[in-house]
């Protein structure tokens, strides 16, 4: 039902083209942070004390008044990320950007390390499960999951990219909430979550084609054969 | 004034002015036969209680015609806004369509028609051959004190014990372990 | 699944024999279950939200929510449209607490800029924040008794929520969909005569709360109606992700407000109120003393406004750097979230909205199972959802 | 002819003991015009009372304060279009609505609003009047299956098996008033309403008052289950507008819809004249028996010319009120003429108390005692009334569960109770 992903090569109108110009920032923007990486563990000198203590944004705004040094992503260091860096090795990445924290995965270690952190280290409160589609990288998309920590009172990320096509192991066993939420992505996005009790659209209508938060999906873009169909709206606006 | 009126006005406080003329006693026979055939040959069930209650309401107008407005009152209250209530309740759940397509009359439906014939002519015999049991003419009964007669005959009066009364006591018994029978077939755990 | 699924009535069943219900023991009198369609024309959904119903008699055996009638793809404006462009749209996702998601907005491209409001706009920001934050409440308080029949609180709390549009209007000129702060700041000085406005309705507002309260907190009824109704434990909301609130009614005493300061509300002085039940009448009381809160937050703000530009150091074209953040606030009905990923553009490159009602929707199903329809109707109140903040 | 009428006027039984079928109609079409016009003076003073209940205005803009409201909102029920849904029962969902008018339309045959003015007076008349209410429900029951809508059918299942949950209790209470008529030298009771009315006269006492808690609770048992009974909220579970969106009714509309609505008001008159004929001494003004005396007797038959002079009064403050703006002229005419027409009600009924003092056997006195018994029959109704729309305005709804359980297993036992007790204490006493 995911495959035909490609459908709306043709009809997009011309207005989404400018801003499909942007994503071609954007996957540099996003390849940054991996290049950028062994750069950072040196040049970002003045953030990094900062870093390990903060999950609070105080040393982001206390970095704010220099102004011009654009903030780049530093190395995350903490028990926890060096206890998972030795069992996974070069699988996962830890960064900190602006005092927020996240974890770059490998998509095979997904299902293993999202429920190491809901068991092990309190992780209890799945925020968020959201993605973004960079449609000129090789893996075509971003899945993020937010994660909260109660008892810590920490936030963070874990990233992870697919290729267009490839389904993800789903999280509804290890957080219910990640029923709705992954539901949304596969709505929006059409990936597919693996083990997912009910996987369909949530927001559009069942029978819709696209989605429509994929940069090749125009902002004018519609289903107008659905429109016409359910409806009865002949010019399918 | 007029003195038809005054002496009309002047009965009524003695006795019963008398309604029961013929006019009213067929137009309720008439309604509650012919709502009563339509109770049985309905194939919508909700529309044969609604038939049902048409004919219970004018037996209860042919018990005021009796001078018996208590047995009158007991009738609606009972059976045409309890009992009916309960029926329809239950009806309202059955699935109208699939009724409606069963068979209205099962086969052995000669046999009933014959014992109704029966039934007919043992009535009729029973009129014609018992006809010195009934009076000659209507016998007026005191309407006034109808409900008072039926408390004396159920409950006794004065220390005696009524003529009913045992039987009274008997159904209302049978009518508690019927509730009591209800309650328990219905909870799953008391 | 066929393609009108949705909207055609007669893929009730089809939807419903998705639905996984547990009936663990065979009922007694073999009775046929009723599928009932609430919604999304329905007085208690609160919009158009549509609940399809499994029920046995009027026992409530499952649920399904069907939502996305209001969908209008905020997600997708975002990325077609500059940062400040966008700014109004969040207004119109949750348009009860209209401020609230303003200041999320705002704050969190301000936290991806890495510049900060100025001391006078934080004091402004807080105080509109906490006046919608009682509006929310209020508005919450009419809709949920008019649903479990109590007519009356309905038209209270619609006078005295006036009071607070009221200064809404004469600070923005807006009513519902305020817009009214800028990333970077606020746009508007405070009008002459704010303070004497937001004092005013402090001194007006403080008996009403306790009018509210006694026409409901007491009254039988409405003990009947909401106790041990809806119940969610501390264990099932947090992994249902629910928050604000429903969450703090359950007993787990968080709020973004003291647990990950924003704005600045550490400066401000204020209890967390939580219940201990999870139950429907947790929740009222819970929002009931979130209100005395907030007014305490006001009466601390409004005494405290220093003086000083309202505008950060932003410049005129919003150009965050490459990167990402999210962001998140305390709004009256839980934690709104935005993630933000950005190319260096005037646009977002990706805007992720995590919006409490959606999320807190979710938990409508296990909190239903077993009561009856009026207690549906109860619980959907309870949860306090705004179907634009839902379906986005 | 004249004869024909007034023979009548001087009689002191109903019109239906009197064998007078000419004043029988007369009575029949009155109280059936009254109903009426009570049911739409209720809906008014609803709307009104609801309005202030919750800081609005209510109705303000047809006619001077909303007073022609009733009337346009009549209007217009007529005029709609009547639909009937196409998978609806079409003869049963037409003959539905008609089935709870007339059940609560044939009550007021015996309902007394004096010692003579009623259409009949029954022997059995409570009896008649519970049993003929409570086939009102079948018009509900009957609305709610023949729209084949999910709504209406819960609606109706909710209302039948809360009607008939509350006769039970309702009943009980009932019988421990009927039983208070015994307590008399002959030790016979009576069922008829007028006879009840009398035996409240007779032992000098409002039921509601004899054997203090026990008629209370009694009466109380009965108010509370005659709200669940017309199906008011709080027990508005039938028609709960936030659960079932209108319960029995929602598919109705038009006329159609507006007879439920009659139907309802009716019966909420009905029941409240239940309440104030068994326990609240009917007809009976205040004190009838320690302020006997002709001068009491004639400050009293004052009461209904004054409370329409208060009314009047209330009227021309209005009048004097409203704004000096062209826009207000016809309004303010209207409330002035309105105004004057309640005054000239109240000189005219001043005007017969006068006329009625002395001669005991006059027309003039018939008519003056007839006037009291109809007013503080009405007077007393119309208390019940406004708890009625007080309690809508006060009180969240219940829920179906909590209904039944507070009907099973608070009222009847408690009804049942106070039936034995109100025997027992009865038999010590006498």
């Amino acid at each position: 039902m995911a495959e035909e992903v490609k459908t709306p090569a043709p009809p997009p109108p011309p207005q989404p083209q400018p801003a499909k110009t942007g994503p071609s920032g954007g996957p540099e923007g996003e390849k940054k942070p991996t290049a950028e990486k062994p750069a950072a563990a040196e040049s970002a000198a003045p953030a990094k004390p900062a870093a390990p203590a903060g999950k609070s944004d105080v040393p982001a705004k206390a970095a704010a008044p220099a102004k011009p040094a654009v903030p780049t992503p530093v190395p995350w260091t903490s028990p926890l990320v060096e206890k998972y860096r030795n069992q996974y090795g070069s699988g996962l990445e830890a960064l900190t950007y602006l005092g927020q924290n996240y974890l770059s995965v490998d998509r095979s270690l997904i299902p293993d390390i999202l429920r190491r952190l809901r068991e092990d280290e309190q992780f209890d409160y799945c925020v968020d499960v959201t993605a973004a589609h960079y449609p000129k990288r090789e893996k075509q998309f971003d899945v993020i999951w937010i994660l909260y920590s109660f008892a810590r009172n920490e936030r963070m990320r874990v990233k992870t990219q697919i290729a267009d096509g490839a389904s993800i192991a789903s999280a509804v066993s290890i957080w219910p909430t990640a029923n709705w939420l992954e539901r949304e992505v596969y709505d929006m996005f059409g990936i597919r979550f693996d083990g997912h009790p009910d996987l369909k659209r949530i927001l559009l209508p069942d029978g819709w084609k696209g989605y429509p938060l994929r940069k090749d999906y125009g902002i004018l873009q519609q289903d107008t054969e659905w429109v016409q169909i359910n409806l009865g709206i002949e010019s399918g606006q | 004034m007029n003195p038809a009126l005054n002496s009309a006005a002047a009965t009524m406080n003695t006795g019963m002015a008398p309604v029961a003329t013929p006019w009213f006693f067929y137009a309720l026979a008439g309604a509650a036969l012919i709502s009563a055939l339509f109770v049985i040959t309905r194939r919508n069930a909700v529309h044969s209680a609604l038939a049902l209650i048409v004919t219970l309401l004018s037996v209860a107008g042919l018990y005021l015609m009796l001078y018996a407005p208590f047995v009158a009152g007991v009738q609606i209250i009972v059976y045409a806004g309890g009992i009916m209530v309960l029926f329809l309740f239950v009806i309202m759940l059955v699935n109208v369509e699939r009724s409606s397509k069963e068979r209205q009359f099962n086969r052995i439906w000669p046999v009933g028609l014959a014992a109704a014939c029966a039934l007919m002519a043992l009535f009729v015999s029973a009129l014609v051959k018992g006809r010195a049991l009934f009076p000659e003419r209507l016998v007026k009964l005191s309407e006034g004190t109808n409900t008072q007669d039926i408390a004396k005959a159920l409950y006794g009066d004065a220390g005696r014990m009524g003529q009913y009364t045992f039987a009274f006591e008997i159904a209302s018994l049978l009518l508690l372990v019927a509730i009591l029978g209800a309650v328990i077939m219905t909870k799953k755990k008391i | 699944m066929s393609i009108s699924e949705k909207g055609n009535p007669n893929a009730l069943a089809n939807a419903v024999s998705n639905l996984d219900l547990d009936t663990p023991e065979k009922p007694y009198l073999d009775s046929n279950e009723l599928i009932i369609n609430m919604g999304p024309q329905h007085p208690a959904t609160h919009g158009v939200l549509r609940v399809i119903l499994k029920l046995d008699g009027e026992k409530v055996l499952g649920t399904e929510c069907v939502i996305g009638y209001l969908h209008r793809g905020v997600e997708k404006i975002a990325e077609n449209r500059t940062y400040t462009m966008f700014n109004p749209y969040v207004d119109r996702m949750d348009y009860c607490a209209a401020v609230s998601n303003g200041l999320g907005y705002c704050e969190a491209v301000e936290k991806l800029m890495n510049v900060e409001a100025p001391a006078r706009a934080q004091y402004i920001r807080v105080i509109l924040t906490e006046l919608n934050r009682i509006a929310s409440h209020q508005l919450w308080l009419g809709t949920h008794a008019l649903d479990i029949g109590a007519m009356t609180p309905l038209f209270y709390t619609f006078r005295d929520r006036e009071e607070i549009l009221k200064i809404f209007e004469r600070y923005c000129g807006a009513r519902l969909t305020t817009h009214a702060f800028r990333i970077g700041g606020c746009q508007y000085e405070t009008y002459a005569g704010f303070e004497k406005d937001v004092t005013n309705f402090l001194s007006f507002f403080a008996p009403k709360i306790d009018e509210y309260e006694a026409l409901l907190t007491t009254n039988r009824i409405w003990l009947e109606r909401t106790k041990n109704v809806g119940v969610i434990s501390a264990a099932d909301a947090i992994a249902l992700g629910v928050t604000g609130p429903v969450l703090r009614a359950s007993g787990v005493k968080w709020d973004l407000r003291k647990a990950q300061p924003y704005a600045n509300y550490s400066k401000f002085d204020f209890e967390i109120p939580i219940g201990e039940n999870g139950d429907t009448y947790d929740r009222y009381l819970v929002r009931m003393e979130e209100m005395r809160q907030s007014m305490r937050i006001i009466e601390q703000a409004v005494g405290g406004i220093p003086e000083g530009p309202i505008m950060g150091k932003v410049p005129k074209v919003i150009k965050p750097p490459v990167g990402e953040i999210y962001h998140s606030i305390e709004a009256p009905k839980g934690e709104l979230g935005y993630f933000i990923v950005s190319d260096g553009s005037t646009q977002p490159y990706r805007l992720r909205v995590r919006p409490p009602s959606f999320v807190n929707l979710q938990a409508l199903d296990i909190m239903v199972r077993g009561l009856l329809i009026a207690d549906v109707v109860a619980v959907i109140g309870t949860i306090d959802i705004v179907l634009g903040e839902v379906d986005r | 002819m004249p004869n024909f009428v007034m023979s009548y006027l001087g009689s002191t039984v109903t019109p239906g003991q009197a064998g007078n079928q000419f004043w029988a109609l007369m009575y029949v079409l009155i109280i059936f015009a009254g109903v009426s016009v009570a049911v739409m003076a209720m809906n008014w003073l609803e709307r009104k009372a609801l309005a202030h209940f919750q800081i609005r205005l209510g109705p303000m803009r047809v006619g001077p304060h909303g007073l022609l409201q009733p009337f346009a909102d009549a209007l217009k029920l007529m005029l709609k279009e009547d639909i009937i849904p196409t998978e609806a029962d079409q003869f049963v969902f037409w003959v539905a609505p008609l089935i709870g008018l007339l059940a609560s339309f044939t009550v007021y045959t015996v309902i007394p609003f004096g010692p003579s003015q009623a259409v009949s007076d029954m022997n059995i008349g409570i009896l008649f009047m519970l049993g003929v209410s409570s086939l009102a429900v079948l018009g509900i029951v009957v609305a709610g299956w023949a729209s084949n809508s999910h709504y209406p059918l819960i609606g109706a299942l909710r209302s039948s098996a809360q009607m008939v949950s509350y006769e039970v209790a309702m009943g009980l209470a009932v019988v421990s008033a009927v039983l208070m008529t015994s307590m008399n030298a002959s030790g016979t009771g009576t069922l008829s309403m007028i006879g009840i009315v009398q035996a409240q006269q007779q032992q000098g006492i409002w039921f509601i008052f004899k054997f203090f808690p026990l008629g209370f609770i009694a009466f109380a048992i009965f108010a509370i289950a005659m709200v669940a009974e017309t199906n008011r909220a709080p027990f508005d579970m039938a028609e709960a507008e936030s659960e079932l969106t209108a319960g029995y009714h929602t598919e109705y509309s038009g006329l159609r819809w507006s007879l439920f609505m009659l139907a309802e008001y009716a019966a909420m008159i009905a029941v409240s004249s239940i309440a104030v004929t068994l326990w609240l001494g009917g007809w009976m003004r205040p004190f009838p028996n320690l302020l006997q005396a002709p001068a009491w007797e004639f400050i009293f038959s004052l009461f209904p010319g004054l409370t329409f002079a208060g009314l009047a009064a209330i009227a021309f403050i209005g009048t004097a009120r409203m704004p000096a703006q062209s826009f207000f002229r016809v309004q303010r005419i209207g409330l002035a003429v309105f105004a004057a027409l309640l005054g000239f009600i109240a000189l005219l009924l001043l005007v017969i108390a006068v006329a009625g003092r002395t001669a005991d056997t006059s027309v003039a006195a018939r008519f003056r005692e007839g006037i009291d018994y109809v007013y503080w029959f009405v007077l007393k109704v119309a208390v019940f009334m406004y708890l009625f729309i007080w309690y809508r305005a006060t009180w969240p709804r219940y829920r179906f569960d909590q209904l039944m359980r507070i009907g099973w297993k608070v009222m009847l036992p408690i009804a049942l109770g106070v039936l034995m007790l109100t025997a027992i204490v009865g038999v010590i006493v006498s």
